[in-house]
């Protein structure tokens, strides 16, 4: 019995670290599905860049670490919000195909690019020495670092809510995933807001990779590998909220994680089973509304 | 019809690009198989350093006249119908007289049927599935089988240790190295106390030890594919804090390739291996190889066994090509390749079994220590010598 | 209209001359490329794949990211036939697989197609990631990770081996490729096509007309699947091969560039697509797969920025371009 | 007279919502009949009701007799109920012969041929083609609906309709949108229909309303207010109250 409360510690810990790191990546891709009605494929781009960042930053300009995560995340946002202005807004209102095609295309291009300048060679990390090793706690041992990771998701998570619930940028922002047309009909500028909507969360998405790069590994295929994932925290969760990603991310954080833990033999199988299962049951998601 | 037109164009010029070729008929080709995109293009950028070093250092032993062509096709990773395909158009249009390369079992295994019918002599560099040679009867393997490294580390543990745990990754040499510790680990004594088989294409490891932690073993033997893997597994081995806990980490000298060492930070050091190569080795001649190497390609560089697959590679398709003066035929290949001895290869004194075309070498067990601030592969014993693929030997009527 | 492969009550139906072209090149490539012969036949494989995404994308509009699913089953189930149970007659492995895939796709057809949009794109790729988990772990019967190998094909009705040149393969798959093209051109063009380009535009009004919208996305679902079905055993018995891969979500992706690039909703550019990409690919890719990539990338941005309706759309735009300044 | 759709108490509530109070219509057969009321009054939740996209908490729906409450709405379409959209719902991009003949394909049952050539369907094109061509659209037959001026696709859309050769057919605002000058060809395309054909008309436009229909029912927070002919409904005070009331504040 005790064993299975010490396994059961390992599996809520180590998924709930992996599923912060997926909701910080995934709630930008949320929000730009909710309110722009875009499949931004390509949303795993901007992790993967996020990390390439931060390692760069780290080794060739010597910032340290938590320098280099705000850099990823300025940078990421900066670089997104060029892309959104002369590629993105072209293909808000196509057809899904051609969004689906676009954003494949961009993975092509990020994955081309990605392996030119840093190789096929995952990128290390060098994790400053107070999150190495291991961070004792009802004892037990847990990793330092995954420890960080989850503190600072959740300030993370804690702020994006704050920003949403209680600001007005966030209340233009409810209002325009509510209702586009009621929402620019009352002098909302949306063209504004989906330009600083989508640098935020892909900035988010950047910051996320790099945080998260010692659990998704950051190399060139990392759009293509991960991508099943975050469309799937999306989906399941549901577009345009964000709370319904953050359920998902942390059920398919905990439940991979069990599985890998109790059921190593089925692989992935229940995650897809589990999503299958939810979208049936609930085709917009567990948070998302039925239109 | 534009569209068309393109299309017979290009087709044209692939036909003639291929009567250029045949100009050169004094030219004897190689085809390559390895893999130079997808994540495990490292190894394939590492193997082709191994053998474009040994065509560099050894120009001067061809026969008179005779020259040698790499045709050098990318699989992109264990890609077993793209190897095939590139397999077929490497004989059909390229016309290679051997062919080398693969890194990986499934790709070896699905290019046997051609091999056999087009009576091609394959000399493997990599891919460690001891039943590989017995697919086609001209393949012929340089590099190493799982067998050979698993059954020496069961051994050697379970003189040490009583309680194991095995974590592999699930595909062909995975279940080889599982299959050999388990079998030496129990028949020295020792009791398997759980054990996993990881998806070969997998990005976290965490949850799979920390369960291996959880089942208290004195030792934890795992292989995974020599490359990022290896750095990924030593990561959750370290954050974990399986060392602090007495949990002893060993393995198959995957485990710890010697040029993925410099990604892993500290987190090997202690770690045992058991394989047939490490860059840190003293012999002469690997002093000698590591010192051209790092000449050729920088300081930072570091060749790994997989280099010195490939390096050995070269030199027993040289020495079967010394053999028939250039004139190249299948079955006095294998002839060639049967016989094929080297005593003094960077791992040690080598040769290929006649009977089942497979590698014979030293296993040496290995600890990962510092060596002038950075971390090496240092060889303690020679806990095999001169051993053949422990499978086929089991399984011999 | 630019789009010459609609359907429909008002399109005509008669061959063109142009739509011998194909076969004409195919047949022409046997003659004169026969050192090709190999890369031509998993060239008219990849057609019929395509050209049974074609049928689900551009004609029932239903957006899939695990096609693969079909083609992998029936890969499989060619292979499984003949390393396990001994079967190697090829045609009757190629029903077999037809069948087998055509069943898979009645069943989760019948799951999926409930819903619709992202959802349905999303259970697309969750069913295509179990079917690869389901190939990966049930090793006993698909070798797993490492491939199923030992497999033997006889002779094509007794006559014709399958040789190392890939003679007796190129002719196969172009035997089963226009069978199944002229299938499909005569599905497009029945009053069943019609619909299906009804429910691509307007699926509620198709309801508001009384059809049956889900069973006829379900039975065009099944056919497209039988049809990825027997692509796959194409494959793998010209391969003699299986691997994972034939069941990957990178190859439903790849897939569906290829159609894209090729033109979609218009049967030929399942030919141009895929011809176009593997030849490029065969002469470009190899020396330079990083730049590959990134051609590829940016080829994409630009079809869906600039040239909707890929290579045959250019075409078309060429030609009444030509034709209009001709007539002025 | 015969009746050709008839409504029994029905009911419809969204929770503490009551849309649809306790309805009783009637609807005969050959009828030119309107349903008016102000917006929110309940007119697309009870057409909803009809056609079965939405299914009643109570009452009881009679087509041509039979009962209809509990069928499918593919299988009330069957039984001769059609309708239109107040928003166009086109299958933009095929011409609109095809738009017709998809229509027309459906209820002959010959749209399972997998097969067989469409266009041989000389039957299904040419009752197409003369749908049309009654509806002054043989010009447009094979021009793609997309193209069309705004007033020629509400034509298509009525055109599709009466592809189904509907017993029963439902008009859900067929001249929103649409500029005067064209609203009268519209309302002259109105008056040729089949004078057995029952229609019930949801319009905005009075002008429309009171020129096309002989019995008016008008609905009021989910519930009948008032029935009759044009004059005795533009006579009646509650409907002014509700309409000016409504439209004034």
């Amino acid at each position: 019995m005790d064993d299975f409360l010490v396994s059961l510690v390992s599996i809520a810990f180590h998924g709930a670290a992996y599923g912060m790191v997926l909701y910080v990546i995934s709630v930008g891709l949320s929000v730009t599905m909710g309110l722009m009605g875009f499949a931004n494929l390509a949303h795993g781009v901007f992790a993967m860049a996020g990390g390439y960042v931060m390692i760069s930053a780290m080794s060739s300009l010597g910032l340290p670490y938590p320098v280099a995560l705000l850099v990823a995340f300025i940078a990421i946002a900066v670089v997104s919000l060029v892309l959104e202005m002369l590629l993105y807004s072209r293909l808000y209102g196509a057809g899904e195909l051609d969004q689906v095609l676009f954003t494949i295309g961009l993975i092509f291009i990020s994955v081309a690019l990605a392996r030119l300048a840093y190789g096929t060679l995952q990128q290390p990390v060098m994790l400053p020495d107070y999150l190495r090793g291991q961070f004792s706690m009802l004892g037990r041992d847990f990793p330092a670092f995954r420890v960080f990771l989850i503190a600072v998701s959740a300030v993370i998570v804690a702020g994006l809510w704050f920003g949403v619930e209680r600001t007005s940028w966030g209340a233009m922002l409810r209002a325009a995933v509510d209702n586009r047309g009621m929402a620019q009909s009352v002098g909302i500028n949306t063209r504004r807001l989906f330009m600083v909507t989508f640098a935020a969360g892909s900035g988010l998405a950047g910051l996320g990779g790099a945080l998260g790069a010692e659990i998704i590994a950051i190399q060139p295929i990392y759009p293509f590998a991960n991508l099943a994932y975050f469309l799937i925290v999306v989906s399941v969760g549901g577009m345009g909220t964000l709370r319904g990603p953050f359920v998902a991310a942390l059920l398919i954080g905990i439940t991979d994680t069990a599985c890998k833990y109790w059921l190593p033999e089925f692989g992935a199988f229940l995650i897809y089973a589990t999503t299958v299962g939810i979208l049936l049951w609930r085709p917009a998601g567990l948070f998302g509304r039925t239109n | 019809m534009k569209s068309i037109r393109t299309l017979l164009t290009l087709l044209m010029a692939g036909a003639i690009g291929l009567f250029h070729a045949q100009a050169f008929a004094q030219t004897i080709k190689i085809g390559v198989i390895n893999t130079y995109s997808g994540p495990n293009a490292s190894l394939g950028d590492i193997m082709d350093k191994g053998m474009k070093l040994y065509m560099k250092q050894n120009e001067k032993r061809l026969p008179p006249g005779v020259k040698i062509e790499l045709v050098i096709r990318d699989d992109g990773g264990a890609n077993p119908d793209k190897a095939k395909q590139l397999a077929q158009e490497l004989i059909v249009r390229d016309k290679v007289q051997i062919l080398t390369g693969l890194i990986w079992t499934p790709n070896a295994a699905a290019i046997a049927p051609l091999a056999t019918e087009a009576k091609l002599p394959v000399v493997i560099m990599n891919a460690g599935t001891s039943s590989i040679t017995t697919m086609s009867p001209y393949f012929a393997r340089v590099s190493f089988t799982l067998w050979q490294s698993s059954f020496p580390t069961g051994t050697w543990a379970a003189k040490k240790y009583k309680r194991a745990y095995i974590a592999v990754s699930d595909f062909g040499p995975g279940i080889d190295a599982e299959n050999a510790f388990e079998k030496a680990f129990r028949d020295g004594g020792g009791e398997i106390v759980g054990k996993v088989r990881i998806p070969l294409a997998n990005p976290d490891f965490v949850p799979f030890i920390q369960r291996a932690k959880d089942a208290k073993p004195e030792v934890l033997f795992a292989f995974i594919p020599a490359g990022p893997q290896a750095t990924q597994i030593m990561k959750a081995y370290n954050d974990l804090g399986l060392a602090k806990s007495g949990v002893k980490f060993i393995g198959p000298g995957d485990l710890t390739p010697d040029d993925e060492l410099p990604n892993m930070g500290d987190a090997p050091l202690g770690v045992y291996t058991v394989h047939h190569y490490s860059a840190a080795s003293t012999r002469p001649a690997n002093k000698s190889f590591i010192a051209a190497w790092k000449k050729e390609y920088g300081e930072k560089s570091t060749p790994s066994f997989m280099s010195v697959g490939a390096w050995d590679g070269m030199d027993a398709i040289y020495q079967l090509i010394i053999d028939q003066k250039g004139k190249i035929d299948g079955d006095q290949s294998m002839i060639s390749l049967r016989g094929y001895k080297n005593a003094n290869s960077p791992r040690g004194p080598i040769s290929i079994d006649p009977l089942t075309r497979d590698i014979v070498q030293n296993e040496y067990l290995r600890e990962v220590r510092k060596v002038g601030g950075k971390l090496a592969n240092v060889e303690i014993e020679t806990v095999a010598t001169a051993i053949k693929d422990p499978w086929k030997e089991i399984n011999k009527k | 209209m630019g789009n010459l492969h609609a359907g429909g009550y008002s399109a005509n139906a008669a061959l063109r001359w142009q739509e011998s072209l194909p076969w004409l090149v195919a047949i022409a490539a046997f003659f004169l490329l026969p050192e090709f012969l190999n890369l031509g036949a998993r060239i008219l494989i990849f057609i019929l794949f395509a050209l049974s995404l074609d049928l689900i994308v551009g004609y029932a509009g239903i957006v899939t990211l695990g096609h693969a699913a079909f083609f992998g089953l029936g890969a499989y189930t060619a292979g499984i036939l003949s390393a396990r149970a001994g079967i190697n007659d090829p045609l009757i492995q190629l029903v077999a697989s037809g069948v087998t895939a055509g069943l898979l796709g009645v069943v989760t057809g019948a799951i999926i197609l409930r819903t619709r949009g992202l959802a349905l794109m999303m259970l697309t790729l969750a069913i295509g990631s179990i079917c690869l988990e389901v190939a990966n772990k049930a090793s006993s019967l698909t070798g797993g990770a490492d491939g199923l190998a030992g497999i033997t094909i006889a002779p094509v009705l007794g006559q014709f081996r399958f040789d190392l040149y890939g003679k007796t393969s190129y002719l196969y798959c172009l035997a089963i490729l226009f069978v199944c093209w002229w299938f499909v051109r005569r599905l497009v063009y029945s009053p069943f096509g019609a619909s299906l380009a009804g429910i691509r535009e307007n699926n509620l009004r198709m309801h508001a007309i009384g059809a049956p919208v889900y069973l006829r996305m379900l039975a065009v679902y099944a056919i497209s699947a039988a049809l990825a079905g027997f692509a796959g055993a194409l494959l793998t018995q010209t391969s003699q091969f299986v691997g994972l891969n034939v069941v990957s979500f990178e190859l439903s992706g790849e897939m569906l560039v290829m159609l894209i690039l090729g033109g979609v909703g218009r049967i030929y550019g399942a030919f141009a697509g895929p011809a176009v990409y593997m030849i490029a690919q065969d002469q470009l890719a190899k020396q330079f797969p990083e730049y590959w990539y990134l051609g590829i990338g940016s080829l994409l941005v630009i079809v869906v920025l600039f040239a909707k309706g890929g290579v045959l759309g250019l075409v078309d735009r060429m030609v009444s371009r030509i034709g209009k300044g001709r007539r002025s | 007279m015969t009746i050709a759709l008839e409504t029994r108490n029905l009911r419809k509530q969204f929770g503490a919502l009551t849309v649809a109070d306790g309805i009783d219509f009637r609807l005969e057969r050959g009828a030119r009949h309107a349903l008016i009321g102000p917006n929110g009054a309940g007119k697309t939740t009870f057409i909803n009701l009809l056609t079965g996209g939405l299914r009643s908490n109570s009452g009881g729906i009679f087509l041509n007799g039979e009962e209809v409450t509990r069928l499918s709405q593919r299988a009330r379409i069957r039984r001769g109920l059609g309708r239109t959209f107040q928003i166009n719902t086109l299958f933009r991009s095929l011409t609109a012969l095809d738009n017709v003949a998809l229509a027309v394909a459906e209820r002959r049952g010959v749209a399972w041929n997998l097969i067989g050539r469409a266009n041989r369907h000389a039957d299904v094109v040419s009752e197409s083609r003369d749908l049309l061509t009654s509806l002054g659209l043989a010009q447009d037959a094979d021009t793609r609906v997309s193209d069309l001026a705004y007033g020629k696709q509400r034509l298509v859309e009525i055109a599709i309709a009466l592809g189904m050769k509907p017993s029963v057919l439902l008009l859900d605002e067929p001249a929103a949108g649409v500029p005067t000058m064209e609203s009268r060809r519209i309302l002259e395309v109105l008056d040729s229909l089949p004078q057995d054909l029952a229609i019930l008309i949801i319009e905005h436009d009075m002008d429309l309303v009171f020129r096309f229909a002989r019995q008016i029912t008008v609905l009021s927070r989910g519930a009948l207010l008032a029935e009759g002919t044009p004059d005795e409904i533009s006579a009646d005070h509650r409907v002014r109250e509700v309409y000016l009331g409504e439209r004034d504040v």
